[in-house]
C-alpha cells in the first residue's frame, strides 16, 4: 500500500463530520453548560441543605416587585436574543447587531437592579456574616449564589458587546451569536431555578 | 459552516522557542508538559512518602536535610506530628490531583487522543493550552504552601470540615495552608474542566472518516469517558473549594457548625454542616478515583492486544463496562462515608450500587486476562507492567467487597486497610498503568526506544516492591491499626511496629527502583538506540501510522481514512500478522487460510 | 522471562494469603453482642474475597506461562464460549456473591445502626476534643446538667462548660477521662464533639463511629468481657491526633459500683 | 446550521416566551399561597422544572436538534444531578441532631 492511496476525496468527505451534526463549538457551549449546570446546583444544593437543616431561617422580602421585574427583564432579553439570532440567520446584520445590542442593554439592566437590591440589603445590614433577621448563612449563601449568578450575567453581557461588535466587523458569524444566545438563554434559565428557591420561599407572609 | 477542524489546520508552525515549547497550541507539546508536570509532581509525591515512611519506621530518627525543608516542621530533621501531617496532605494530594489525574489521562490523552481518532489538533487549542498553564499554576500555589505561612494544610487530600474551615486555631496550616490547597484544587478543577471539554469534543467531532465509534481504540474510548467524568466532578468540586475558602477568608459558616468550642474559646461561626463537605467531597471524589483508573484500564488494554496479538475477547464489553464504572461511580460516593455520621439508612443506599460496581470491574479483568487464552505474547517492558497492573488490580481489587459493606467497615474504616484497597487499585495500578504508557508511546513520542533491560529492571522492583508495601497493609488494617497517625503510641499498635520497618525498607527501596526509571527515560530520551521505524510494536492504531515524532498537523497534512476496527490483530497481510487501522486492504484472517 | 513472571505471581499471591490464613494478624476477640455478626460477615467476605484473589492471580500466572513465547507455527486461538460467557459469570458468580454477602451484611449493620436502644441502657455522654475524650455519667438523678460552650474552661477542668451554680442537673454528673462500664450491661452512648471532627473507635467493641461537630450521633451496644481496651481517634483532628486515646474499662456490676462511689468522691 | 424554527416565524418563540412569563407569575403566585415551606418548594420546583424544560427545548432549540443530542444532554444532567440528591436526609437530621437536643 502506498501512501499516496490512503488520502482519497477531497476535503468534504476527510472527516466524519461533528457528531449530532452540531458545530464543535456549539457542542463545546452545550458540554460547558453541562458542567456549569453541576456548579450551579451544587450551589444550590448547599443552600437547600443549610436552609432545610435551620430552624430559624430569614424571610426578609416584602416586596416580590424587584426580583418579579428582573425576572421579567432577563427573559425578555432571553427573547430579544432570539430575534437577533433570527436576524443573523436572515442575513440581516444591522438587525442582528441591534438586537444583541438590546439584549446586553437589557442585561446590564438587570445587573443594575440586582446590584442595587444587593445594596440595599446591605444597607439593612445583611452581610456575608450577619443579617438582622436570623442565621447568618443567609446573606451567605444569598449572597453567594446571586453572586455566581451574577458574575455570569456580567460575563454575558461583556461576551455580549464582544460578540455583537466582531459580528457587525465580520469576523464573527451567525453560529456565534447562536453560541452565544445558548449561554445566555442558560443564564436565563438557572434564574428560573434561583428565583423561587433563593427569593420566594424567602417571602415574610 | 465555520469547520473548527479545518481551521486547526491552516495555523501553521510556530518557529518561536516560546511559542514551540512554552506557550503552545500543539496537543501533542501539551501533552508532554502534562507528562513533565506529573513526572516532577510524582517525585515530589514519592519522596515525602519516604520521609513519612521513615518517621513512622523509626520516630526519633533524623532525616538528614529535612530540616532544611522546614525548620518548625522538623527540627534537626526530627518530624513533628503536624509536619508528619502536612506531609501526608501534600503526598496524597499531589499523588490524587497532580499524578494519577494528570499523567495517565490529561498527558497520554492530550498527546494521543487527538491523533487516535485521525484528527490534526484539539478542537480549541487555545483552551487546552490554558488547561495546562492552569493546572502548572494550581502546582504551584500548592507547593507554595511549603514556604509560606505556617506550612501546608494538615487536613489530608479529603480536607474534611470543620478542619479546614475554622482557621490556624485548629492548628498548623490550617490557616493560610488551607487558603491555598483550596485555591489550588480549584484552578486544578478549571484546568481540567477545560481539558474535559476538549476531550470530548475531539472524540465526538473530529473522528476522521471511518473512525466510527466502535472503531476507536479502547485508549480513545477510556479518555473520552474519563473526560465525561471530569466533566461534571470537577466542576462540583470546584464551588465547593469556593465556599471553603469564603469559610476561610470572609468568615461564612458553610461547612462549620456552631459553637464549636476550640481552645476554650467559642468559635464564632454557626450553623453550617460538617456532612455537607463530605456529600460535596465525595461526590466529587469517588468518580475522581475512577478519573485516574479508567485510562490506565484503556492504555492497559491497548497495550495487551497489541503484544498479545490478538483483540480482546470482546471490543463491546470492555467499552460498556468503562462506561458503568462511570455511570454508577456516581452513585456509589456515600461508601467514604458509612461511620462518619451520615444517616445510617443512607449506609445501605450507598452499599448496594458499590456491591453493584464490582461486576463490571470483575468483567473488565475477566475479559483481560482470558483474552491472554491462547495469545502470542510478547514479554517487554510495557506488556509486563501491563500485566503487574491487572496483577494489582485485582489486588486491589478484592478488598474492595470488604469497604462495599459497612458493616465491615465499622472495623476496617480509617485503618490501614483502606490506605492498602487504594494505593493497591488506583495508585500503583495506575502508576503501573503510567508506566506502561510510557514504555509503550516513549519511542512514538521521541522516535527513541527505551532500554529494555533497565525497564525490566524497574518493573521486577516495583512489581515485588509494590506488594511487599501494600500487602501488609492490609494486614495492618486488619489488627486495627489507624492510618493518619504520626506515630503509635496506642498499645495495641506496638507489636505493629516492626511490619511498619519493613514496609518502610519495601518503600525506600522501591522508590529508588523509580530512579532507574527517571534515569531510563532521560538517558534514552537523549542517547537511546533510534527507534527501527514508526512503527516498532506493529501495531494498528492510528499513531503508529504517522512519522516519528509526528509532524505538527500529525498526519503531515493527509487526512488518514480508517478501513478496519482498531486492532486487526492475528491476520495475514503484507506487512506481517497485523492489518493497520488506515489500510485499505482485505482482511484474512489466519483461519480464512485453513 | 515469562515463566518467572508466572512463577513470581503465584509466590506472591500464595504469600499474600498465608498470614490470613494463619490469622497471624487478626482483628482482636470479640467482647460485643452485636460484633458476631460483622465477624461472620468479615470472614465470610475473606473467603469471597480470598478465593476470587488467589483464582484471578492463578489464571493471569497460567496464561502468561502457558501463552507467552509461543511456537512459530503456533495458531491463535480464542477462550471457547468467548467473552459472552464471561459476562454471564460476572454476574453470576460474582454479583450474586456480593449481593448475597451485602444483603447479610445489612442485617448486621442495621443490629448496630438502625435498632433503638433499650429502655433501660446506661446513658452516658462522650464529648471528643483536640486532643482527648471525657466521659459524662448523669449521676443519680439520671439526668445530664445542660452544657454551655462559652463556659468550658480547660484549665478548671469544666470540659463540658456545666453550670452546677444555676442547674441542679449538673451538680451531679460525673465527668471522667476513662470510661467505666458494667459488663453485660446495654450502654446508650451520646456522642458529641466539642470542635471538630473526631472518631470513637474500640477494636474489641466492632464499634467505630465519628463524631459530627453540630450533630449529637448515638450509638448502643453492649459489652460482655470484663478488661481494659483502648479508645482511640481514627478521623483526623489535628497534630495530637495520634496520642487522643482513652481507655474503656469494662466492669463487674460490683467493681463499676465501686468505681462510680470513688468517681461521685473525687468530683 | 439550518434548523427548522428558522423558517417558522417568531411566532412560535413569542409564544413561548408568553408561556416562560406566564409560569414564572405562577411561582409568584404559589410564594403568597398560604402552605409550608416543602409543600411550596415542590410546587416551585416543579414549575421551575417546566420552565427550564421549556427553555432548554425552545430557546435554546434543544427540539430541533438531533434527539440523540437531546438524549445525551438530558440523560447526562439529569443522571448526574440526580446522583447530587443523596444528601438531604441529613439535612433534616441537622435539626433533629442539634447538640444534646435529647
Amino acid at each position: 500500500m502506498s501512501q499516496a492511496d490512503l488520502t482519497i476525496g477531497h476535503s468534504t468527505t476527510q472527516t466524519l463530520g461533528p457528531a449530532f451534526s452540531i458545530p464543535t463549538k456549539k457542542f463545546a457551549m452545550w458540554l460547558f453548560i453541562i458542567a456549569d449546570t453541576m456548579t450551579f446546583a451544587a450551589c444550590l444544593v448547599v443552600y437547600g441543605f443549610l436552609r432545610n437543616g435551620t430552624p430559624n431561617w430569614p424571610r426578609p422580602f416584602h416586596s416580590i416587585t424587584n426580583v418579579a421585574i428582573m425576572t421579567f427583564i432577563l427573559l425578555t432579553s432571553s427573547l430579544t436574543m432570539l430575534i437577533g439570532l433570527r436576524s443573523a440567520r436572515a442575513g440581516d446584520k444591522g438587525a442582528a447587531f441591534r438586537w444583541t445590542m438590546i439584549t446586553a442593554a437589557l442585561g446590564i439592566v438587570f445587573a443594575f437592579l440586582h446590584i442595587r437590591e444587593w445594596l440595599e440589603l446591605i444597607d439593612h445590614g445583611m452581610t456575608l456574616l450577619k443579617n438582622p433577621w436570623g442565621t447568618g448563612l443567609f446573606g451567605a449563601s444569598f449572597f453567594s449564589i446571586t453572586g455566581l449568578h451574577l458574575t455570569h450575567v456580567t460575563c454575558g453581557i461583556i461576551a455580549l458587546l464582544v460578540v455583537g461588535v466582531r459580528y457587525k466587523g465580520g469576523r464573527y458569524n451567525a453560529d456565534d451569536i447562536e453560541v452565544l444566545g445558548l449561554y445566555w438563554h442558560f443564564v436565563d434559565l438557572v434564574w428560573m431555578f434561583v428565583v423561587p428557591l433563593v427569593y420566594l420561599l424567602n417571602l415574610a407572609h | 459552516m465555520h469547520d473548527v477542524a479545518a481551521h486547526a489546520a491552516h495555523h501553521a508552525p510556530p518557529t518561536s522557542f516560546i511559542r514551540k515549547h512554552v506557550f503552545s497550541l500543539d496537543h501533542k507539546v501539551i501533552g508532554k508538559q502534562y507528562y513533565a508536570l506529573a513526572l516532577v509532581a510524582a517525585f515530589v509525591g514519592m519522596f515525602l512518602s519516604w520521609f513519612m515512611r521513615i518517621h513512622l519506621a523509626w520516630n526519633d530518627t533524623a532525616i538528614p536535610g529535612l530540616q532544611l525543608l522546614s525548620k518548625t516542621g522538623a527540627p534537626g530533621g526530627v518530624m513533628t506530628p503536624e509536619y508528619y501531617l502536612q506531609l501526608m496532605t501534600m503526598h496524597g494530594t499531589i499523588m490524587v490531583f497532580f499524578v494519577l489525574t494528570t499523567a495517565p489521562f490529561a498527558a497520554f490523552g492530550n498527546y494521543f487522543l487527538p491523533i487516535q481518532v485521525g484528527a490534526e489538533d484539539m478542537p480549541f487549542p487555545h483552551f487546552n493550552m490554558m488547561s495546562f498553564w492552569v493546572t502548572f499554576v494550581a502546582f504551584l500555589v500548592l507547593m507554595s504552601s511549603f514556604i509560606l505561612g505556617d506550612g501546608p494544610t494538615l487536613g489530608g487530600w479529603t480536607q474534611y470540615a470543620p478542619l479546614n474551615a475554622v482557621g490556624s486555631v485548629a492548628g498548623p496550616g490550617q490557616g493560610l495552608g488551607v487558603v491555598l490547597w483550596a485555591t489550588s484544587i480549584g484552578l486544578f478543577c478549571v484546568g481540567q474542566l477545560l481539558g474535559s471539554l476538549n476531550f470530548i469534543t475531539t472524540t465526538l467531532d473530529l473522528r476522521v472518516k471511518g473512525m466510527s465509534l466502535m472503531r476507536l481504540p479502547l485508549t480513545a474510548w477510556a479518555w473520552f469517558i474519563t473526560s465525561c467524568m471530569g466533566l461534571t466532578a470537577f466542576a462540583v468540586l470546584m464551588p465547593a473549594c469556593i465556599l471553603v475558602i469564603l469559610d476561610h477568608v470572609a468568615g461564612t459558616s458553610f461547612f462549620v457548625a456552631s459553637n464549636l468550642v476550640i481552645n476554650d474559646q467559642v468559635q464564632p461561626h454557626s450553623g453550617g454542616s460538617t456532612l455537607l463537605w463530605q456529600h460535596l467531597f465525595w461526590f466529587f471524589g469517588h468518580p475522581e478515583v475512577y478519573i485516574a483508573i479508567v485510562p490506565g484500564l484503556g492504555i492497559v488494554s491497548h497495550i495487551l492486544i497489541t503484544n498479545m496479538r490478538k483483540p480482546m475477547l470482546s471490543h463491546r464489553t470492555l467499552i460498556y463496562s468503562m462506561g458503568a464504572l462511570a455511570v454508577l461511580s456516581y452513585m456509589v460516593y456515600g461508601h467514604h462515608m458509612f461511620v462518619s455520621g451520615m444517616n445510617p439508612f443512607s449506609s445501605l443506599a450507598f452499599s448496594f450500587p458499590t456491591l453493584v460496581i464490582t461486576i463490571p470491574s470483575t468483567i473488565v479483568v475477566l475479559v483481560q486476562v482470558f483474552s491472554l487464552y491462547g495469545s502470542k505474547l510478547r514479554i517487554n517492558s510495557a506488556s509486563l507492567f501491563s500485566l503487574g497492573f491487572i496483577s494489582m488490580f485485582v489486588a486491589g481489587g478484592v478488598s474492595g467487597f470488604f469497604l462495599a459493606q459497612p458493616s465491615i467497615d465499622i472495623m476496617l474504616h480509617a485503618t490501614y486497610f483502606v490506605v492498602g484497597h487504594f494505593h493497591m487499585v488506583m495508585g500503583v495500578a495506575a502508576m503501573f498503568g503510567i508506566f506502561a504508557g510510557t514504555y509503550f508511546w516513549f519511542p512514538k513520542m521521541t522516535g527513541r526506544m527505551m532500554n529494555e533491560t533497565l525497564g525490566k529492571a524497574h518493573f521486577w522492583l516495583s512489581f515485588v516492591g509494590a506488594y511487599c508495601i501494600f500487602m501488609p497493609f492490609h494486614y495492618l488494617g486488619l489488627a486495627g491499626n489507624v492510618r493518619r497517625y504520626s506515630s503509635f503510641v496506642d498499645d495495641f499498635l506496638q507489636p505493629l511496629i516492626p511490619v511498619h520497618r519493613f514496609i518502610t525498607v519495601a518503600a525506600l527501596l522501591t522508590g529508588a527502583a523509580q530512579l532507574i526509571f527517571l534515569y531510563n527515560l532521560i538517558h534514552s530520551r537523549f542517547w537511546g538506540k533510534l527507534a527501527p521505524n514508526d512503527n516498532p510494536w506493529e501495531a494498528t492504531s492510528l499513531e503508529w501510522s504517522t512519522a516519528t515524532p509526528p509532524p505538527f498537523d500529525n498526519f503531515g497534512g493527509k487526512h488518514p481514512v480508517v478501513y478496519h476496527d482498531p486492532y486487526q490483530y492475528g491476520v495475514q497481510s503484507s506487512v506481517g500478522d497485523y492489518v493497520m487501522q488506515t489500510s485499505p486492504e482485505q482482511v484474512k484472517t489466519e483461519s480464512d487460510e485453513q | 522471562m515469562a515463566k518467572f513472571f508466572a512463577i513470581t505471581i503465584i509466590i506472591i499471591a500464595i504469600a499474600s494469603a498465608i498470614p490470613i490464613l494463619r490469622h497471624t494478624w487478626a482483628p482482636p476477640e470479640d467482647i460485643s453482642t452485636h460484633g458476631a455478626l460483622i465477624d461472620e460477615q468479615l470472614s465470610e467476605t475473606m473467603a469471597e474475597a480470598g478465593i476470587s484473589f488467589l483464582a484471578a492471580q492463578f489464571v493471569l500466572a497460567f496464561f502468561i506461562w502457558k501463552f507467552s513465547n509461543p511456537a512459530p507455527d503456533a495458531k491463535l486461538k480464542n477462550f471457547p464460549g468467548g467473552a459472552k460467557g464471561l459476562v454471564i459469570a460476572a454476574f453470576l458468580v460474582v454479583g450474586i456473591e456480593v449481593m448475597a454477602l451485602g444483603i447479610f451484611g445489612a442485617k448486621a449493620w442495621a443490629n448496630v445502626y438502625l435498632t433503638p436502644p433499650a429502655a433501660d441502657a446506661m446513658p452516658i455522654q462522650v464529648q471528643a476534643g483536640q486532643f482527648a475524650f471525657y466521659f459524662r455519667y448523669p449521676g443519680p438523678d439520671g439526668k445530664f446538667g445542660a452544657t454551655h460552650p462559652e463556659l468550658i474552661n480547660e484549665g478548671q477542668q469544666n470540659y463540658y462548660g456545666l453550670d452546677p451554680e444555676h442547674d441542679v442537673d449538673a451538680r451531679d454528673d460525673i465527668v471522667a477521662a476513662e470510661m467505666a462500664i458494667p459488663v453485660n450491661k446495654e450502654i446508650h452512648l451520646l456522642m458529641h464533639s466539642k470542635d471538630v471532627g473526631h472518631s470513637f473507635y474500640v477494636r474489641e467493641l466492632r464499634v467505630q463511629q465519628d463524631f459530627v461537630p453540630g450533630l449529637d450521633v448515638s450509638l448502643h451496644f453492649t459489652a460482655t468481657k470484663v478488661g481494659k481496651y483502648e479508645i482511640v481517634c481514627t478521623q483526623l483532628c489535628g497534630l495530637g491526633h495520634y496520642n487522643m486515646k482513652a481507655y474503656l474499662e469494662v466492669l463487674s456490676q460490683q467493681d463499676f459500683d465501686d468505681w462510680m462511689k470513688k468517681e461521685t468522691a473525687m468530683q | 446550521m439550518t434548523t427548522a424554527q428558522e423558517h417558522n416565524g417568531i411566532g412560535k418563540d413569542l409564544i413561548v416566551y408568553v408561556c416562560l412569563l406566564a409560569l414564572a407569575g405562577v411561582q409568584f403566585v404559589i410564594a403568597y399561597q398560604n402552605i409550608d415551606a416543602s409543600q411550596m418548594l415542590t410546587r416551585m420546583l416543579v414549575v421551575a422544572c417546566v420552565e427550564a424544560g421549556l427553555a432548554a427545548l425552545f430557546f435554546m432549540h434543544l427540539w430541533t436538534e438531533k434527539r440523540g443530542f437531546l438524549l445525551f444532554v438530558a440523560v447526562f444532567t439529569i443522571a448526574v444531578l440526580l446522583g447530587l440528591q443523596y444528601g438531604w436526609t441529613d439535612s433534616y437530621r441537622m435539626v433533629t441532631g442539634a447538640p444534646f437536643s435529647h
